[in-house]
């Protein structure tokens, strides 16, 4: 227990075992997923609720793969993972709470 | 045994910085002991202004009928003729509490302990990134010139509490201050950034620069109440900041995320300054925490009870320190529902504080205690944290909130923690560790002089305000002559005002203590009071740098009256074990 | 001063003043018991030349048990507290058939609207007076706070009601006063340089008196 | 009681990974708090507080902003590409991909100085002329949270300048790529802010 961090020694602790190429791929993705969400906003064809979530979903996706490509921590120790995702419950807590005063 | 105090410089440090002009060694210094030692200077003088402003503010309470003796030399847009006015009144409430919370208590739990003990009890040379370090003071200081500017400007200082609530806040017309909103919140928004800089490097530190063999469960108390705080302060600060910024935009480019006349939500103002301001109050009050435990560790010659029990705690009311910020807001229209569920995780808050207090009590069990003057404040420290964390229970619990939310039961309240607390124990700290930043000891006889006039003098001083609280005196009122039920309550008022004269009478024996021990106090030996913790095993002072060698730790923090070691009642964290032997002592 | 909450002249007041004294009487027995610990302690283990500290670091039975106990007070203290805070604030938990007011806050007044003699708010013959709140006493009052400019806090201290008015919201407040009597409405938030001055006149009357009192008031709009 | 006394050990793990990263990424959760505070403030204003609010297309000018989305993602890829130059030790790679990033970057904030005054001047709100901070919340909101992205944007450009200088004296190489890999970890920070930015001001 006491040293529980010691032990869950990531695997891939050497930074960059990725190979360059895949840069570009997640650009493709990237820019893929943007004209998607400008499509799916722009027709407007859906209805509402949909285009939201799916517009949400594709952001988080386009997020993710910035930060885990582009910002490396698919490749880190978990432990710096942990750094990285540390304040998401905050924000989440801060949004959800302020939203039920008007929601509720 | 005299020491010796290695005065050649460090050469073996690797830091090639001992040609040093005099500016950049002791003003623009990136030495994170430098650093500290400003940020003590600093925040003791805020600490004397936020008093005097304190003392102001009990005269007009106690006779608001009489004219203030000296008033004359402030300028009349303050004190007009003799009598303090209402919105003077108004920005000595709001600018006591700002100073004290932002500008004294704050920066001396972090800027100069988190500075000074990280890198020491850590076993490092210095911060992870000292340059930032220096920012983070240097930030500090035009903060507090704008704060004090505030003053002098026309329509005087803010007033609006130091809760800013909006739209009082927000707009001059209703407020008469003009400028002082403004500039306050400016200052505010440089405190946040330099609070957001030192948390990046107290965190930083404390995970990549241990020491070898300082596993997360051998570091000290303090730094464990250190690194949390610092986590508290970098997830709070940055909302309080962006708040502020969107409350500086209603203020100055017509904006209107809070006022309702432009469909902005008054309430939406309370709930960011909440979020930031709970986990505020944990920043406030757990590195405060971390002395005492260690305070009581070494003043009691046992090791701390119930160590992990101890980090678990500050974990706990670190995290729920995020979600329990409704319970300040219980009668501000907040949805009801929503009430409820702040109560719940409220009241369990508490619990972690339970166990701290219990913890400390089995500490001193059994002891062997050394009434010295830290430890005479660190004891009381729980004497009075017990007696706030008490009354607080009355705040959570919503129906009698209802009747006591801000009355002066709430004034008590937070002052027994933040005074009580907080500032007991930071005396504590001053008196435990003066002798390593300076390499001198503060008089112990005029440390208990102080010890006890304080301990007086602040019970009477807040104690009685519980009762004014039960009476119905409500917060923040200039004259509370006007009222009915708030009849016959003037003795007490007054009795706590002279009380409160002469509690900051009290600072001055520790000002006088203070600076004399820097120049003529006794020489401090490297461990003056048989400490385990990596700093007593350096010089006092440290050099630049601290070690010549990183040191290696091999046991817990607060390994005291250990039945194997025979020849002494402490094992330092770096005494290797098959070396210590009956003939190891020395001291 | 008298330590003392003020007379109570509320319904639910009773309610509230009796959970002041229970968790007093909680905290008073945790407060003795650190305090009293904390002095013998000092007296019994002040250090003696020769003496040995206990080495110990902690026990596991003693701390689950300080955790636990504590624990299970507060989640009792909790449980009854949200039952009687639904009871007072939830809007749903209101009593039907009250009588309605309306009080505007502003700096630094409590403009207060009647219903006038129908009892019924938003009809022609509403009629407003400035700091004079005079409502019937054993019948159920309902108060819907607006404020014209910043955040106020209504506090009647004898009937154990406070509750900010806040700009844009319309926030009810209900209580039921068990006797006449004449007290003070109080501002309990900060609201500007007169808030210390803000207070308003609150007179108690039996029903046939407030009648009387609103029909005059009436007449003379 | 761990009492092994070995004589050297090195110092504590942490987190593996070098002090500037770690000290990146505990500034970047603060940035997390700080853009939480504005984004989550025009939720509840939006959204919980039932006001009126337009349809954002019907007042910002939708497809010039995704052409801009677009331009931060290639400047992040240049970034990234720069980095991987730095690790293989492709001097001309570095200076050619730092400066593509720069420009892009800046190319970036001339588009929203662009849409800035075109707002500001050539839009209609709400029958004025005009669309400002002014212009209710929607408009305080919409330049609050822009107008600091973009403030972000320019710190960035102002460091990837001065990389790019750094780059043309020969400073970074395989031997020293940390300073282009934490400048880098900031720049994506802003690119990933603006993705959730873009979606919730310009398409919802």
């Amino acid at each position: 227990m006491s040293e529980a961090g010691e032990h869950t020694a990531s695997v891939a602790s050497s930074d960059h075992e990725h190979e360059a190429p895949k840069y570009m791929l997640i650009w493709l993705y990237l820019f893929i997923l943007t004209v998607a969400e400008v499509g799916v906003a722009l027709l407007d064809v859906l209805p509402k609720w949909v285009i939201v979530v799916s517009l949400l979903a594709m952001a988080v996706w386009k997020a993710v793969l910035v930060a885990m490509y582009y910002m490396h921590l698919k490749f880190e120790p978990s432990r710096l993972r942990l750094v990285a995702v540390a304040p998401l419950p905050a924000v989440a807590i801060m949004i959800i709470v302020i939203m039920m005063e008007y929601v509720l | 045994m005299a020491t010796i105090v290695a005065e050649a410089p460090g050469q073996a440090t690797g830091h090639a910085e001992h040609e040093q002009s005099f500016l950049r060694k002791y003003i623009f210094s990136s030495d994170h002991k430098i650093i500290a030692i400003q940020f003590l200077f600093l925040t003791l003088f805020f600490l004397a202004v936020g008093g005097l402003l304190a003392m102001m503010m009990r005269y007009q309470i106690a006779w608001p009928d009489q004219p203030i003796p000296g008033g004359g030399i402030l300028p009349e847009s303050m004190v007009a003729s003799g009598y303090i006015l209402p919105e003077f009144y108004n920005a000595l409430v709001t600018m006591h509490g700002s100073i004290m919370v932002f500008l004294a208590i704050m920066p001396m739990l972090v800027g100069v302990y988190a500075n000074y003990l990280i890198p020491l009890q850590l076993g490092t040379h210095d911060m992870a990134f000292p340059r930032l370090n220096m920012y983070s003071f240097w930030l500090m200081v035009p903060a507090g010139i704008i704060t004090l500017a505030s003053f002098w400007v026309i329509g005087g200082a803010a007033g609006a509490g130091w809760t800013l609530y909006a739209p009082l806040s927000a707009r001059p017309d209703l407020t008469g201050v003009e400028l002082g909103q403004v500039m306050w919140l400016v200052a505010l928004i440089f405190i946040g950034l330099s609070s957001i800089l030192g948390s990046v490097n107290y965190i930083t530190t404390t995970i990549n620069m241990r020491a070898p063999g300082m596993t997360w469960f051998r570091m000290p108390l303090t730094i464990w109440a250190l690194f949390i705080t610092a986590i508290l302060a970098l997830l709070a600060m940055p909302v309080l900041s962006a708040a502020g910024i969107m409350l500086l935009f209603d203020q100055t480019l017509g904006t209107s995320f809070f006022l309702p006349e432009g469909g902005g939500q008054p309430l939406l103002w309370q709930h960011l300054f909440w979020f930031f301001g709970h986990p505020e109050v944990y920043i406030l009050i757990l590195p405060a925490m971390g002395f005492v435990s260690e305070i009581l560790a070494t003043g009691s010659r046992k090791p701390v009870f119930g160590y992990k029990a101890m980090v678990w705690a500050i974990v706990a009311i670190a995290f729920l320190g995020f979600i329990v910020w409704g319970h300040h807001m219980f009668m501000s229209g907040m949805n009801p529902t929503l009430g409820l569920s702040f109560t719940v995780s409220t009241l369990l808050i508490a619990v972690p504080s339970a166990i701290k207090t219990f913890n400390w009590m089995g500490t001193m069990w059994r002891g062997n205690l050394k009434l010295h003057t830290p430890m005479l404040f660190a004891i009381s420290f729980v004497a009075l944290f017990a007696i706030g964390g008490l009354s607080g229970v009355f705040m959570a619990a919503t129906p009698v909130d209802i009747y006591i939310h801000d009355t002066y039961f709430i004034v008590a309240h937070l002052h027994y923690v933040l005074f009580g607390g907080s500032l007991f124990a930071l005396f504590g700290a001053i008196y435990y560790w003066f002798p390593k930043m300076f390499g001198r000891m503060m008089s112990e006889k005029w440390g208990k002089v102080h010890f006890w006039t304080t301990f007086v003098l602040y019970n009477l001083v807040f104690f009685p305000m519980h009762g004014l609280g039960m009476v119905g005196m409500m917060r923040r009122i200039y004259d509370s002559t006007g009222y009915a039920h708030l009849e016959g309550i003037q003795d007490t008022n007054q009795l706590i005002t002279v009380a409160a004269f002469g509690l900051y009478l009290t600072g001055f024996i520790f000002a006088f203590n203070f600076f004399w021990s820097i120049f003529k106090g006794k020489k401090a030996s490297r461990n003056p009071w048989d400490a385990t913790t990596l700093e007593w095993q350096t010089p006092s002072p440290p050099k630049h740098g601290n070690w010549d060698e990183v040191p290696v730790v091999y046991h817990g923090p607060h390994e005291y009256s250990h039945p194997d070691v025979l020849d002494k009642d402490w094992l330092a964290q770096n005494e290797r074990p098959d070396v210590v032997s009956p003939a190891a002592g020395s001291h | 001063m008298d330590w003392a909450l003020p007379p109570n002249y509320s319904t639910f007041g009773v309610q509230i003043d009796q959970l002041f004294w229970i968790i007093f009487v909680i905290t008073g027995i945790a407060f003795v018991l650190v305090e009293a610990g904390l002095i013998l302690f000092i007296v019994k283990y002040r250090s003696r030349t020769g003496h040995k500290a206990y080495y110990t670091h902690g026990s596991n039975k003693l701390e689950i048990i300080w955790t636990v106990v504590p624990a299970l007070v507060f989640v009792v203290l909790g449980v009854y507290s949200a039952g009687l805070w639904a009871d007072i604030k939830n809007p749903s938990n209101m009593p039907e058939g009250a009588i309605e007011f309306e009080v505007r806050a502003k700096q630094f007044e409590w403009n207060i609207v009647y219903p006038g003699p129908d009892e019924i708010l938003g009809t022609g013959d509403d009629f407003e007076v400035l700091n004079q709140f005079h409502f019937p006493a054993g019948e159920p009052v309902i108060v819907y706070l607006e404020a014209e400019d910043v955040i106020h806090s209504f506090f009647i201290p004898e009937l154990r009601v406070k509750q900010d008015a806040v700009p844009g919201m319309r926030i009810p407040v209900w209580f039921d006063a068990t006797q006449t009597g004449e007290f003070e409405i109080a501002c309990a938030e900060l609201c500007g340089l007169g808030h210390y001055r803000m207070e308003a006149a609150v007179t108690v009357h039996e029903r046939a008196d407030f009648d009387a009192w609103q029909a005059s008031r009436a007449l003379a709009q | 009681m761990a009492h092994a006394a070995t004589a050297a050990r090195p110092p504590e793990r942490g987190l593996d990974v070098y002090t500037q990263k770690v000290g990146m990424w505990v500034f970047l959760c603060s940035e997390v708090m700080f853009f939480a505070g504005l984004i989550g403030s025009y939720v509840v204003l939006r959204f919980g507080a039932s006001s009126s609010w337009a349809e954002p297309n019907e007042v910002l000018n939708v497809t010039v902003t995704a052409i801009n989305t677009f331009i931060l993602i290639c400047s992040s890829v240049t970034m990234v590409k720069a980095f991987a130059a730095a690790e293989a030790g492709d001097q001309k790679g570095i200076k050619t991909y730092l400066l593509a990033t720069t420009a892009l970057g800046a190319l970036f904030l001339g588009v929203q100085v662009y849409e800035y005054y075109e707002l500001i001047f050539h839009q209609s709100w709400a029958g004025s002329h005009g669309f400002t901070p002014q212009a209710g919340l929607y408009g305080a909101t919409f330049f609050t949270m822009t107008g600091f992205h973009g403030f972000h944007v320019l710190l960035g450009v102002i460091c990837l300048g001065w990389a790019t200088i750094r780059a043309y004296q020969g400073h970074w190489g395989a031997d020293n790529t940390h300073g282009l890999e934490v400048l880098g970890l900031y720049w994506h920070f802003v690119d990933l802010v603006w993705i959730i930015l873009f979606t919730i001001v310009y398409l919802i």
